[in-house]
């Protein structure tokens, strides 16, 4: 007897074409009329553009130091955001500023990280968001763990996380898939898949068709968008985070997007890849596309566009202004190494609190 | 007040902890119907339902990372490793997140949970089924690491383990699991987790050990009592943060010190002790600082591993060793 | 634009019912009419079949340590020894006696191994092949590590390993299913779903249809077969270890069957399963299958049947009694603790061997 | 002869390795067309091709896995890790299987893989890249754990590493990866991987240390001997297994010791050698035995990472204390 047990599929999903337009013969989502909420995130997508090129500023002056630009990654992060509702939470990896700028994450609260200064992880406006996750995929069983916290409580409440093309190599993502199978979690795993895992292309990480089919392991309904497309992405984030919140267990979506800054910058690009691909990518990128979109459909203008402009270049270098003021005027004293270390000190750490408060002034002297 | 065994103790440390927090969540492989290969969990399932005793998916990664994910949202996980070995894909959640969150957040989100294991040799088990791994946990900060050697410590300092809202390893001492009763109250008090405890006063050697090996170091101090040696024998219990404390001063007048380890000696806990007597305890010592320990070895199949782990002798000898030198 | 980007099937594969008959109306595999080659994997089960009943023997009479059974297994352990060719290299999880017996382990090394005696695992008739782990889904690393190893040497070999339905839920499985994609490795990574994880059931490991799936996170062909079928576990196995060895990747397959024993010797089912679901499996067993089928056709009879079971008795009286020769009047010395740890003894160790042989006659006086 | 930087004899080292073995495959995260994140391989793939310079997916479990499956099928894999805090996954493998494949099929397979990383701090790098795990490594049975300190050591104990037949875990501090030239033969010669070196010799005070602290601690003693303390100066550079009869031996003549790392205190390789002391040194102590290492904390971000790490200051200030006592 051989017969199909199981059949499945991973559909993908485009509804703005790479010139801003509309792709016509399919049932367009109503947010792409929706035009009062489209500029709200098209705001939040300069917003990050402008951010991110003032971080990478700061950090050639040697103001900053090492930081992940997230630069063409603008729709997918917007609309992951976007999507959530203040009370789910968001498991990130480390460049999905656009999310956490929905969330309440501040410039600064960013600019604090990357500057080496532990208080940028204390989001005062998304508490009970996890903080940026270095160690790759591991964020993504933190977010299964939070969503069975939610459900186990009976809260209507959604973990969200993001993983990278080649973190979704992990078995700490693949984990999180069967967990989320396992208990039909109110988790949205998202692979944002930017082409690139530093040096190392999407076509090294496997050979299969799509990330996204890494749900059906799991069972998960699982799709793939053009993740510079935001209208794509939004629409998905939200059919994904209300089947979740209903009930209906995990779901995984992958956004192809495109890394266009080098890794980090730490990293030079151009030892691995060819300057084409990066020109070709800038001809997809989601920020100018969406704006043409609204551009044409009369929602949006080009003084709108300096005045937004003008706006963001004042509270971005607002931010780094504070920034730069805290870690001069304001930096953590040596014994903070020790006081967040555990609710009580204990004997042998308070020992050598003060023995570091002693050394306090030969950082540096090395 | 019923005598009770070890794992008696665990388990009414656990019964106690989930009925006095909701958010108590204890979480393994086979924890629920089967309540856990050595019987841990027993009937909690069964009381407390599946919402709070969760049999998961066999994979140690994702436990250790749900428990840090859960833990950070406001949940006590208590999560168990099936044995020792199986804990080593735990140790990057631990050391990379568990370890770090409170820290990392300056307070914002912390990680209250419990890691609790059967740890050791001696029952005869299959491979990778009696590793004594505590140097490792103990290595990592922010991470309390804690090993009871009786019925009425393994309630206590359970309790306190779970109820502390940082990550505690919980290292259960399986040989001795039904080795000894003890009439152990279910009164809700907890123990420190931060001192050792002086099982014996003495005056001519300081033992100090934990774990298992307790029982071969009591024998040992019986033995050498009847030879007329004072024995003072200390179960460090915590092994981070370290009493070292209460190590010094029982050696500042004993002047002699043997320190007995189930696990392999190279960097292991029984070293950072003996360092601990080098510096700060340098000049009470009268011999020098013995280390009786596992070999650095793999852990071998069962027909040898009573060759491995240190023996009555073995702590004798080196008890008399240190107790010549005048 | 919506459209479907990728599409897969998991198909299920079965020809001997559980009596023994052929089922109809599908293409049989030549091998079904095999006999001679049937009547040697039969033979082969029967020996396994015997042999474990032996090992629980022992260990209920205190002369073995911890013993997994593989009752039940014998089919799919059978099948997966047979399709495979000396040169190729099996990484084995703990109980698959039947895949080793095809490759040339002893009884004695099974009996050996779990009589606490590490000679067990030099397999002087397997010589390349990975020895047990009991770490759960390691060894799916360790087999895809050595088919890069042959696929680098450019060997027409292929690397089987074995996973259980719980091990299929972990990270070094799914990674290893994604390093087959990656590298297009000369793999076969067999699902051994035998319904429980020692208490906890198939469907505590996830809710997807079947587990065969998770290869498509790879892109890999997966296929389910009934795993008490003897002609189907073959018939894939050697369609799978074909493909890899042509070059063409890597193959999952899922094979059900039922874990009639216990765990193991330590663990009691009775405590977690119900009795009828026992019943029910040892229905669809798969040595009376196989024998009804081979009696059905002609090609085995009563007195063969005899014969075997007397041989096989024999046989494994035999290795029971080198077994407990060996660990008697040929125990390993304290010293091999020491001496298989490097290439060349360390010097701390040479001193710490010393001292083990000095208190060797000290062990069990604990 | 070329005056080469320490992380230019680690590639020389393994052009070396590629050259003379054609089973010694390099493979990890970004080690070919890139070149590593550090440049460590660079040009190793274009030299010796796709088959031999490895990418692999981003997966530190497969690596450590794969590795292992590897080399006990006859290839000689050096795998990197991409910055100290990712081997935390890896550590399973290891443990589990890396150093027990020799012992456990009785000889018949053995796992001569190494696993090279960038370890340590001080080049302001994000979290996770800045740790110093070597005493988690060090304490798995059947595993070397070795740290070069100059570009010949780097060179010579690589080679030695990636020849020898049983798995090495090979830590290449990152912060002096470009601090010093050194004129390095490419003649092929290997550093035997059990000793320590003793890079100065001295009578008044014996310091003990390893990988990026010797340029602290090498400053120190410059220091000292300004002020009239003569000093021994020894890179114990193998840190499993560990030469402790050097250590002793100079101790024997200097009566002090301070023991610099920059790992965490609580278990570390520090607490090892002082433990050796405590035992068989302690007649020849003339002092406590201090040890400067790093807080048991989590290792700060960038901003407090120099505070973390031991200063020359604080490693003056030891040797002052003890070379105070009399
Ligand atoms: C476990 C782990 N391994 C390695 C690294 C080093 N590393 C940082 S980013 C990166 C590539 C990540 O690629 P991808 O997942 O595609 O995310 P992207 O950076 O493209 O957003 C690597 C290898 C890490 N941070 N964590
Ligand atoms: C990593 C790991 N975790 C836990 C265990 C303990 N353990 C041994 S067998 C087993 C269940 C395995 O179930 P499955 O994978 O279905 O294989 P089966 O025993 O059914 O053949 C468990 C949890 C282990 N050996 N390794
Ligand atoms: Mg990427
Ligand atoms: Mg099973």
């Amino acid at each position: 007897m051989a017969r199909t047990v199981a059949a499945f599929k991973v559909d993908y999903f485009q509804f703005l074409n790479p010139d801003g337009q509309l792709i016509e013969g399919q049932q367009l989502p109503a947010l792409a009329r929706d035009f009062e909420r489209l500029v709200t995130m098209y705001r939040q997508m300069v917003r990050t553009r402008v951010f991110d090129k003032k971080a990478i500023a700061l950090q050639r002056t040697g103001k900053l130091g090492t930081y992940a630009s997230c630069l063409g990654h603008e729709a997918s992060h917007v609309a992951i955001g976007s999507a959530m509702r203040p009370e789910d939470c968001f498991a990130p990896m480390y460049r999905e500023y656009g999310v956490q700028f929905c969330r309440g994450v501040t410039l600064t609260d960013v600019l604090l990280y990357w500057g080496g200064d532990e208080r940028g992880s204390d989001y005062a406006h998304a508490p009970h968001d996890f903080a940026w996750s270095v160690p790759i995929a591991t964020q993504c069983l933190h977010a299964a763990g939070a969503a069975l916290a939610y459900k186990l409580r009976n809260e209507p409440r959604v973990a969200v996380s993001v993983v990278g093309d080649g973190g979704s190599s992990k078995g700490d993502f693949l984990e999180a898939i069967n967990a989320g199978s396992a208990w039909k979690l109110p988790l949205v795993l998202v692979i944002v898949n930017n082409q690139w895992a530093i040096s190392v292309p999407r076509s090294r990480q496997n050979t299969a068709a799509t990330l996204a089919q890494k749900g059906i392991a799991g069972g998960l309904p699982s799709i793939q968008v053009d993740g510079n497309d935001l209208i794509a992405c939004l629409w998905a984030m939200e059919k994904a985070i209300e089947a979740a919140r209903k009930g209906h267990g995990s779901f995984v979506v992958e956004m192809l997007t495109y890394r266009i800054s080098d890794h980090t910058t730490a990293d030079d690009a151009r030892r691995y890849r060819p300057n084409e691909e990066v020109e070709e990518a800038w001809a997809k990128e989601p920020v100018a596309r969406l704006r043409s979109y609204l551009m044409d459909q009369g929602a949006w203008d080009e003084g709108q566009e300096q005045a937004l402009l003008a706006e963001c270049t004042a509270e971005v270098q607002q931010a780094a202004d504070e920034y730069l003021d805290i870690v001069t005027n304001d930096p953590q004293p040596v014994t903070t190494m020790f006081d967040f270390m555990f609710a009580e000190l204990p004997h042998d750490l308070a020992e050598q609190r003060a023995q570091a408060e002693h050394y306090q002034d030969t950082g540096g002297q090395h | 007040m019923a005598a009770i065994t070890l794992i008696e103790g665990v388990t009414l440390a656990l019964a106690r902890a989930l009925e006095e927090d909701p958010g108590v969540i204890v979480l393994g492989e086979d924890v629920g119907v089967n309540g856990g290969v050595f019987r841990a969990t027993a009937g909690l399932q069964q009381r407390f339902g599946e919402q709070r005793v969760l049999d998961t998916p066999l994979a140690e990664v994702m436990i250790a990372g749900m428990s840090v994910g859960m833990a950070a949202q406001g949940l006590k996980p208590v999560a168990e490793a099936q044995f020792c070995g199986f804990t080593m894909p735990m140790v990057d959640h631990l050391m990379c997140h568990a370890g770090r969150m409170r820290n990392r957040t300056r307070g914002r989100l912390s990680c209250p949970m419990v890691l609790r294991f059967p740890t050791g040799g001696g029952i005869h088990a299959p491979e990778h089924h009696s590793e004594s791994p505590e140097a490792l946990f103990a290595h990592m900060p922010g991470i309390r690491v804690v090993m009871p050697s009786s019925p009425g410590r393994a309630y206590g300092l359970l309790l306190a383990a779970i109820r502390d809202p940082d990550p505690v390893v919980f290292m259960e001492p399986k040989r001795i699991y039904r080795w000894q009763k003890e009439e152990v109250e279910d009164n809700g008090e907890e123990l420190p987790l931060d001192v050792c405890f002086t099982l014996r006063d003495g005056s001519d050697i300081t033992l100090v050990t934990w774990g298992a090996m307790i029982k071969e170091t009591l024998q040992a101090a019986d033995q050498l009592e009847s030879e007329g040696v004072s024995v003072e024998l200390i179960d460090v219990a915590t092994l981070s943060p370290l009493d070292m404390e209460t190590i010094l001063e029982s050696v500042s007048r004993t002047g002699r010190c043997v320190i007995i380890q189930e696990a392999p000696r190279h960097c292991g806990v029984a070293g950072e002790i003996a360092a601990g007597l080098a510096d700060a305890g340098i000049w009470n010592l009268l011999a020098p600082v013995k280390r009786v320990c596992g070999y650095d070895t793999v852990m071998p199949l069962y027909r040898n591993e009573l060759n491995y782990m240190p023996s009555v002798r073995r702590i004798v000898d080196a008890a008399h060793q240190v107790l010549e030198v005048s």
